[in-house]
Order: C-alpha cells, then structure tokens, then sequence
C-alpha cells in the first residue's frame, strides 16, 4: 500500500453522470494485484470534506489505472472538474482480488451502477484468460448505459423501465442463464439491494458467489473500524472480537456470498 | 536527517517523569494498535502512540453504519471495537518491545472496577509502556465508561483508584460534552492524575435527509475533525486557567499552525486523530513543519509556548 | 407565483396558537432587526424574523476583533451589542406593523429582574409581535444569562416569571454547553413555555499561530456554522424525545436537505444563523427548495415529518 | 447594493503574491459611487470558508469593475487559482468614498500592501478630474511594487529594504513633501500600522485625512455586528450604543482620522 501523488491522464464522461478517470500511477500500478481492488482518493485539500473516497480499479495498463466513477455528492463533482494534467493523491492498492475464476468455472459477472467498475476489470481478466463467462449489466436506464446489450456474446443488459435490454434487475437474464451454464461461478458487485438479492440466490442455488461490497469508509487502511460489514457467524462467542463483523478495507471488499449477510 | 531533526532536544517535552521526543502523538482509535501504518509511515518519528481503547473483555463494536462524514468533520460510533486486555497483553506488548515510540495504552471501562482490573492485569506483567490515558468520555457506548466524564467526584475516584495501582503515567481523557470541563479536570488533578487530554469527540447525529434514515447506527456519535477544532481550544485554554498538571490538546488537529495554537492555548503535547485517516503521516509532517516553525519563531522551543496565547482582555 | 407557494398551507406550522406559513426562520443576531436586509432579500417569504437580542439598557457590545472563521463555521463574540429596549419600542414596533412577516424578540437580561422588565415594557404597548425568544445563552457576555442556561431551576424559575407577564410565544433559547440540555429543556417546559429553540453557539476559540494573539477579544466566543450541524441535531432530536412542545431547530442550517435532517430529528421549525451573512437570502432560497422537496417525497406534508428519523437500533 | 454572478474577464499576477482580477459586472458597476467602496466576494461553494472576503474595488470602467488582492489564505489562493470566464459571486457596491478632494486642496494618497486598491482608484480618479496630487507608496521589497518610483511626477515608492524608491516607511516621503504643499489633505490604505502612523502624524500636525480602514467581516452589510473599529468618543455614556465602535460595513471603511483611534 503507497500514497502516491498521480497525474491524471483522462478524465471524461462515459454515460449520464457516470465517468472514467486515467492516472498515471506507477508504483500502485506496480503493487496492484488484481480486480476488486480499490483505491482511496484524495480530490483536493479542501477539509470541507475530510475523508478519502474509495474507487475500485477498473483496469490497470502499464503505469495507468484507471476508475469509473458517479456523481452522487460534492466529492465526485469535484472529481468531474478535474482536468487532465492535475495532480492526484491516491491511497492503494487496497483490498483483496476475485478469485477461483479459471477454465473450470464458468464465471456469471454481474455489475450495477457504479459497482461495474471491478466487474469490467474481471471481465477483462477473463478475457485476456480466454476464460468463457457471461455479463449481466444493470442499469436504471439507458442513459447510464455505455456498454451494448448483446446477448450473442453473452452480455446482458438490464434496465429497470425497459428502455434499453431487458427490462427489470440483473436477476432476470440470471435466472434464465443459471440454468443453461455449467459450474456457474457469480462475480457481482453493485448497490446493496442487488447484492442481497443475488446473495439470497446465491444461497438458495448453492452457486458459489463472490460479493464485491461496499461500506462507508474512514481510513482504508484499517485505523479506524469504520468499514464493518456483517459476518455470516451464527454463533459469535459473548465476548469476541471480529466474529460478527468484518472490516471491508481489510478483509474485503470481496466476500463469499456465504460468509456475509446484509441487515 | 529528517529523524535528527525531529528528534533535536529542542522540541522535548515532558510529561510526569517521562519525557517525549516531540509533543506530537496520535490519538487513541485513530492509529489503530501503532502497527497497522508502519507501511506508510515512519511511527518512530512520533512522541507518542496512542493505543485504541482496550476493555476487559473483547469487543466487536457497534453494528455498521458506523461512521459518516459532516461539514470538516466526520461522527463516529465504533463502539470501542477491540481485541481485550488479556490479548493486548498476549500480542501487542511483546511488539511494543521493538518499537523505539513511546505507547500510552488507553482503557475504558463501564463501571470503576473494570478500569482498576486492566491496569492491574497490565501492571502484572513486564511491559514498556509509559503510561495509560484512561477514557472516560466516550459518548457511543451505552456504558462506556460516560458516567465518570461527566461527574467530578466519580472522576476523582477512579482517578485515585488508578493512581494506586500504578506509577506510569496517568492521564485522565476528559469530554466536552458538559458543563464544566474544568471542575471534571481539577478532580482528576487533585486525584493524583498526571495529565489530562482533552477532548474526546463531541455527541453529533447525521440524517440522511433522502431516506429519512439515521447514518449511524447507534443514532448518535461522536464528531472530530477540524470541526471541533474551536471546542477544543477552549477547553484546552479553560483547562490551563486552573490547573497545574500538563494538558494534552485533542481536536482537530490538521497542520502544524493547529499545533501551535493548541500550544499556545496551553498543551504541553497534542494528539493528531482524524487527520490521520485522510494520511497517517500526517503527525509525521506536522514534526518536520514544527520544527521549522519554532526555528523562524521568537520561541526557544515548544516548551517556551505553553499557554504563552496573547489575551486581548 | 413563487411567494404563491411559499404560503402553501402545506409547510405552515403551528407553535402555541400561532401559525407560521413555513417552518424557515432566520436566527437572532444573524439578521439585524430584520430592516437591513430587505433590499437583497424578500424577507416577507421568511416563517418569522427573530431580532436579535434586547437588554433592559441599549449595549455597546464587545470591543474588536469580535469574529473570525473556522473550519465550517466562524466565532464571534459580539456581547450583545443593541439599541436597548426603550429604543426597540420606539422605533423597532412602528416598522413591524407595515411588515407581514412574523416577527418574534430575542431578549437577553443579566439577571431575572431585568428580562422581566423588558417583558413587561414590551406587554404595556401595543405591538405585532408574535413572541418571545429568551436567550439564556448567550456564551460571550460576562452575566448574558449564562448562569440561568446551564441550571434547570433556574431555567424553571426565568420561564415561569416570564409566562405570568405574557401571552404571547415563550420560547427559551437552549445552550449546548451543557451536560444534559433535555434537563434544561424539561425545566423549560414544565414552567410553561411553548417551545424551545436550540442550539445557541458553541463555546470556542481561536489564536492567530503567527502572532499567538486570541483572534477573540474576549478569548472565548459563540462557534457557529456548518461545523456544529450535527451538534444542533443531536440536541432537537434528544429534546424530541422526553419534551411535547414544539423544537425549534438551529445550527449550521446552509440547505434545504439540513433543515429535513432538523425536522425529520423533531424540529417544528428552523432558523437560519451564519448562513446569512454569506447570503442574506438563504431562507428565501430554501423555501422554495424545501417546497419541491417535500413535493418530490412521500410526505404531504412538513408537519408530517416531524420527529420522523428512521433509528437503526 | 446587489448580489451579482459576474464573469471573470482576466486574472494575472502582476507582482510577487498580487494579482489583478476584472469581472464583467454591470448592476454593481451601475450602483458603484467612487473610491474606497468595496465588494465582498464569494469565491466558491466551499462551506470549509463560510464568509465572504471583502476585497476593494480598483476600477470600474463600463461594466468591468477590477480588485487588487494580494495572496493571504485559503480564499485568496483559491482566486488566484480561477479562470478567465469563471463565474463569481459578489455582493457590492459597499460602503462611503474618499470625499473632499478637489481643485481647493492638494491631496496625498498613500498606499500600503494590499491598500493599493482605492488609492490607485482614486489616483486615477484625480487624475481624470485634473486634480494635482502625490502618490506614496510602500511595500516591503521591490517584489511587491508593480508601479515605478517616479519623484518627477511625485509618485514616491518606499521599501523597508530600500530595494526600490526610498528606504523606510511612506511616512519618510511624507516628512519631506508635507512641508512643501498647501493645504494638504490625505487619503491612505494600508496595514494598520501605517494607518496608525499616518492617524497620529494627521492629529498632531493637523491634516485632514481620510483613512480606508480593515476589519474582519463577517457580512458586509450591517447584520453580524461584527467589523467594528474604536470610535474616538471620549465619552461615551454608560449605555450608549454605536458611540464607541462604528461598523466599518455600514458606517465605512473610510473615516476621517480624528473620529477613530487603533487600539
Ligand atoms: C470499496 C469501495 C469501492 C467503490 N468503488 C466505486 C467505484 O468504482 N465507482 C464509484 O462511483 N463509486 C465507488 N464507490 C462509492 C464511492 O466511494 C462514493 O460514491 C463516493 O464516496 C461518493 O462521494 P461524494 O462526496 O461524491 O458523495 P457524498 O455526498 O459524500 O456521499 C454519497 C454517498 O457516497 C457514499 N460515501 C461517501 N463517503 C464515503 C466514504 N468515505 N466511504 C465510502 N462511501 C462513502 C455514501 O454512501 C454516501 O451516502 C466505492 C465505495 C467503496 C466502499
Ligand atoms: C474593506 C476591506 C477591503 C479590503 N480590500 C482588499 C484589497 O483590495 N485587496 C486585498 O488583497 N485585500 C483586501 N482586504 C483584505 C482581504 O479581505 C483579506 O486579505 C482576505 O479576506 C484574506 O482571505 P484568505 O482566505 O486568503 O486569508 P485567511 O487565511 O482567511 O486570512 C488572512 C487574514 O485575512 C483577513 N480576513 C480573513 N477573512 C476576513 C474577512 N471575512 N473579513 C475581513 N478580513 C478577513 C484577516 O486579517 C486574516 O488574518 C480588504 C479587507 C477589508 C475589510
Ligand atoms: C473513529 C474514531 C474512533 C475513536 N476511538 C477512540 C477510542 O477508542 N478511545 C478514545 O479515547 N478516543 C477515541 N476517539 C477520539 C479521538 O482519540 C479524539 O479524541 C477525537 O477524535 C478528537 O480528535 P480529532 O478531531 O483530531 O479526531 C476516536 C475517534 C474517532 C474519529
Ligand atoms: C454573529 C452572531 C451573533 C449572534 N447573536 C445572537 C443574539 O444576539 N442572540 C441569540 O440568541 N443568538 C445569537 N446568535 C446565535 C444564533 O442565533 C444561532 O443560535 C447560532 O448562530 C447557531 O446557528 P447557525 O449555525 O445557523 O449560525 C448569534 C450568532 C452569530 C453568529
Ligand atoms: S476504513 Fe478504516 S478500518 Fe476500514
Ligand atoms: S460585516 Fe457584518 S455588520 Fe459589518
């Protein structure tokens, strides 16, 4: 883990408020272990907003990474504003990779919203692998859509008012895929209603599942227990420590559907 | 180079009998155990390391969400999440061995009996901690210790509790969520505290006016930050009015300037918290900018500043 | 059209017997006597205009420097500067009979006899006010009432004398520099006020690091702004859940989204503070910001919102 | 007075900290009554610097209005750093002007720091109205001029390092041209030290002399109480109100010398 002051390469708009950043990042390019990690970014030295804000990488070539961000409050804006040449402090790699995705499996990956950065890493990773696998793409329309829906290369669009693929969530085109595929394998990263209902598949199909998860984060880097998610423990002794819950920054953020459970 | 800066005598100070390279520590549960940074941060630069509240027994904490950003600020309800005493003892003091940076351990207790069974426990074994911070302000545990930090007497018992069990340092962490921080401080000096810190966070609530939902599980918490940074110069400076035992700053603490201020406003040493999620060198930065401060000032050294602010009253 | 919807019956709101069109008032001491800003500002949009405070005696105030900024927020130790109570009458009641808005005193006094008096000057003319604030908290003035806001008898007693001489709104202003403010707030009540506003400022301080000068004249100062927003609403939502008359909330109001985070922690009403002197017309700004957002949600209404925070635990 | 969205028209450095800043600005242009008002301007949305920041005016010319501001803090920094076409915020014109000054006295404008701005305002004012006048003008080194010393034409520079025009303070060309001038009458800006070494060299030599004077603002237009500065009443009554301090929003920033005093 490094803090490194980046430069940044690109900085353009993608689909409706959605946007992909390029830095030139050599040392945490250098440390980066795979897809589903993150990075946590610094914008500015504005103290108005004291926290970092974590971003999973969506791909990593030579020295550049980059990310694929939303515009939810005023740190993202302030993102978007940013121009090519600015420089950039970020936090990373952080966090763990997604795994036990090779020939023997057949990898599902599934992404919503802003979850589709690590998804396209993976999607990537499988790619370069030649690794068969299908993507479900969720979206709320098809203004924040920037990838095409094609089901003839297994790729799956959802929207929820139709207006571009399928209509509804991912758990459409899931559940009529799941059926068809050998040793499915589900890769999925998203907002937590999507997550709880593929996790709840996921248990109910006995599908092994990798959740990418999100939390609210202090630090990253583990100082200040902030991060929790809930651990998948039925019995947690009266007196423990991490049995109920698990820091995302550490532990995560990519989980086992059957190690966690969303309150 | 830079160590020998940051460790000229010029810039010690003491605290008891102990005496510190620098008056820059870091704040109990903002650093962790002191070895989760050392990846990104040379911890031997510190004065002090603050260890995060240990219990009694392990704790797992609050239910998430647990923190969330203000305007220069951010609220937390951790809930003293940690590993107990007898862990900490198990696997931390044999770390703090190696590690050149003096360790204040801090406890927290829900009822005086379980602040006098930590020390004890640590007091019987061979460690090379210099002293404990006792927190008796953490305003995001049902009882997490909140009735002492409200109420001078109860604060002047266990003070004297502790102080007989022990002859490292005792410095007694006061709240600023009351009505006289300074009564609460002098209990704890008459008791025989050492030092008192000041302050712990300060009771907040966040709303997320979309869902109408609370950000923070336990509804309320406790806001740091350069937010509060007014709030604890005040008690700071009230605190040096009245007492003679050092003061320890808390509050906001970002830069090097805020450090002065602290000093000026009457700390002897300051402890870096939130800042140090944003980058945990940041009390790292803060010595080297420190020292360069006192060097182009009239000061002789930090320990000249101490509660040298120029009233205009 | 836009004044049209800022009287919606919709987001009117009732405290004691008076109804106010909307729940977004502007705070005492950030909005004059309510004549200065009109030219920037269609200040008949406004719910109610606190004044700021009244003495028995017109005040000077404190000598400079009376403000400074902070992170998120400022500090200011103005010592109650006014034109005193005689003058109030004279030139202050003729105006507001030409303005719509609803105009609700601020009243300090040093000890009980002199709130009493100024009471009793205001209840033997005739007058549009609508009520009273009474600020027992004012944190920069030697005896601004101080003693009366951290001690819930004493609050009991003041409210009490002051509900026999007035039919009019009695609403006690409630410092955060307190213990347990719902103690305060309870006194309060219990005596027969209508309401309670909190929070008043925060106590503070601020030193220029350079030169080691209190940037306060006073040393200590009122913390305001964005900062203690979620001070302000961890206070109107503790108070929400022991009082049954209506909170009034305040502190660091800057948007419309704050004052859902007040009223969905159980505030009746707002007012704005700070926010003001960076834009006098930022209550216009939020009451028709506030109408499209109650219009977007699943209220009907700002009434029904009201205490109504969804708690996790 | 007006809260006004103006446009940036240009923003250079034109010497060490100082920069030049033009708006297109017509409503406050149109209300703005001569040298010495000010605007106080909202540089950003950042809520980490709540309060505007009193900047005074240096010119207007049409629509465009122009400050001169010297790099302090945050909020300066943060202006230096906007860029032409730029939207910004100010809510002016505000405050009195330098009166007095016409063909019946001699008026001698001195200049401190960022007390540059109304003086060359009214400099060029004079000059227009065909008024002969000096100009002295201090600093503390020649990083900071951006005017030439010029005696010819009685624009003296004086630097505390003697790096430029005179050696010393503005009261050392002061000194030796009072004698010579009739009926003299001074205008000064400046640090506070300045303004109180010309205060009392005004009151003991009898000058009339209008000081623009600084306070920490916390509106700019009567509401916060806050900017006040001492009156020189020497009597004022027990409880008396606005006969000891003066707003220097409202009732300034300019004042004649004998009616206030430096602490
Ligand atoms: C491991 C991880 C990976 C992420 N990857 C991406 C990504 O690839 N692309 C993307 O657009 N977003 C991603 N996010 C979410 C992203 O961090 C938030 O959208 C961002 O912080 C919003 O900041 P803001 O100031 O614009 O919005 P704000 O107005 O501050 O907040 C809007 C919402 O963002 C979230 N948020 C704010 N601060 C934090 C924080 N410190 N930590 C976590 N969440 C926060 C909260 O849910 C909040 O309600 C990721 C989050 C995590 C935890
Ligand atoms: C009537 C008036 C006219 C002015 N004209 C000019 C001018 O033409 N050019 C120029 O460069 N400067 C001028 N100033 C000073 C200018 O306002 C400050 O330099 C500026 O506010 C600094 O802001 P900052 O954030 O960069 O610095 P900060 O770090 O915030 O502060 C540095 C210093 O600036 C002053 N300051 C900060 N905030 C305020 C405030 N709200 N009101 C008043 N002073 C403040 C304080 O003295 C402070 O110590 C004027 C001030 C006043 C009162
Ligand atoms: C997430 C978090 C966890 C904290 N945990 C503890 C703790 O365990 N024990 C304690 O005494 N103080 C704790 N504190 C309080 C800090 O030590 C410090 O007093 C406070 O944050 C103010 O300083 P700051 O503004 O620099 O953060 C915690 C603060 C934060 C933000
Ligand atoms: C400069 C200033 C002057 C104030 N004067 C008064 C006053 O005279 N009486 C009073 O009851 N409150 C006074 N207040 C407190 C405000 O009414 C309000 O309670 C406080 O500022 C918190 O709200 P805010 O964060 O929106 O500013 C003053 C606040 C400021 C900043
Ligand atoms: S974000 Fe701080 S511990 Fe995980
Ligand atoms: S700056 Fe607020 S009254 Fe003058």
């Amino acid at each position: 883990m490094i803090i490194e002051k980046t430069i940044i390469q690109s900085n353009n708009q993608i689909a409706e408020n959605i946007w992909k950043m390029q830095f030139e990042s050599p040392q945490i390019a250098e440390e980066y272990a795979g897809a589903g990690q993150f990075v946590n970014i610094l914008p500015n030295d504005d103290w108005n907003h004291p926290l970092r804000r974590p971003m999973s990488i969506a791909s990593v070539e030579d020295s550049t990474l980059s990310i694929i961000y939303k515009i939810f409050g005023d740190v993202t804006e302030a993102l978007s504003k940013k121009k090519v040449g600015d420089a950039i402090e970020l936090l990373g790699p952080i966090g763990n990779v997604f795994t036990k995705w090779d020939s023997n499996v057949f990898p599902i990956l599934i992404g919503g919203g802003v979850g589709l950065a690590p998804i396209l890493n993976l999607k990537d990773q499988c790619h370069v692998a030649d690794i068969d696998y299908a993507t479900i793409i969720g979206a709320k329309n098809s203004n924040e859509q920037f990838i095409d829906h094609d089901p003839e290369n297994k790729i799956y669009l959802t929207t929820d008012d139709g207006s571009i693929g399928e209509t509804g969530t991912v758990m459409v085109p899931l559940d009529k895929i799941i059926t068809k595929i050998d040793n499915p394998h589900i890769y999925a990263c998203g907002p937590e209603p999507m997550l709880k209902a593929i996790h709840d598949f996921a248990l109910k199909n006995e599908i092994p599942t990798q959740l990418s998860v999100e939390s609210y984060m202090g630090c990253g880097i583990g100082l200040c227990q902030g991060c929790v998610i809930n651990k998948n423990n039925k019995a947690p002794k009266e007196h423990s420590y991490h049995e109920k819950y698990s820091l995302v920054c550490l532990d995560g953020p990519i989980y086992e559907a059957e190690d966690i459970y969303f309150a | 180079m830079k160590r020998k800066i940051s460790i000229l005598p010029k810039n010690s100070i003491e605290i008891g009998q102990v005496s510190f390279n620098n008056p820059i520590w870091v704040a109990s549960g903002t650093f962790g155990y002191g070895t989760e940074a050392p990846e990104l941060v040379d911890v031997e630069k510190l004065g002090a390391i603050v260890t995060k509240s240990i219990t009694l027994h392990p704790r797992e904490g609050n239910p998430p969400p647990r923190i969330v950003e203000t305007s220069s600020g951010m609220i937390n309800s951790i809930g003293l999440a940690n590993i107990g005493v007898d862990k900490y003892i198990d696997e931390m003091l044999p770390i703090y061995k190696n590690v050149s940076t003096k360790i204040i351990m801090n406890v927290a207790g829900t009822d005086l009996m379980e602040y006098v069974e930590i020390i004890e426990k640590i007091e019987s074994v061979s460690s090379d901690l210099v002293g404990f911070e006792i927190n008796i302000s953490c305003p995001n545990v049902k009882k997490g210790g909140m009735e002492f930090g409200v109420d001078n007497s109860m604060t002047a018992e266990l003070t004297s509790e502790l102080r007989k069990r022990t002859d490292r340092l005792l410095i007694m962490k006061l709240s600023p969520n009351v009505s006289d921080i300074v009564s609460i401080g002098m209990g704890a000096q008459d008791a025989g505290a050492d030092a008192v810190s000041a302050i712990n966070t300060v009771v907040g609530m966040s709303i997320d006016s979309n869902s109408g939902k609370s950000n923070i599980y336990t509804t309320y918490g406790g806001l740091s930050g350069p937010a509060i940074k007014p709030i604890g110069l005040a008690a700071v400076h009230k605190l040096y009015q009245k007492l003679s035992i050092p003061i320890i700053g808390i509050g906001g603490i970002v830069s090097s300037n805020d450090v002065m201020e602290y000093i000026l406003a009457g700390a002897s040493a300051v402890q870096i918290g939130t800042a140090n999620y944003r980058d945990p060198g940041t009390g790292e930065g803060i010595i080297d900018e420190l020292n360069q401060t006192v060097e182009n000032s009239k000061w002789d050294s930090v320990k000249d500043m101490v509660g040298k602010a120029k009233l205009l009253s």
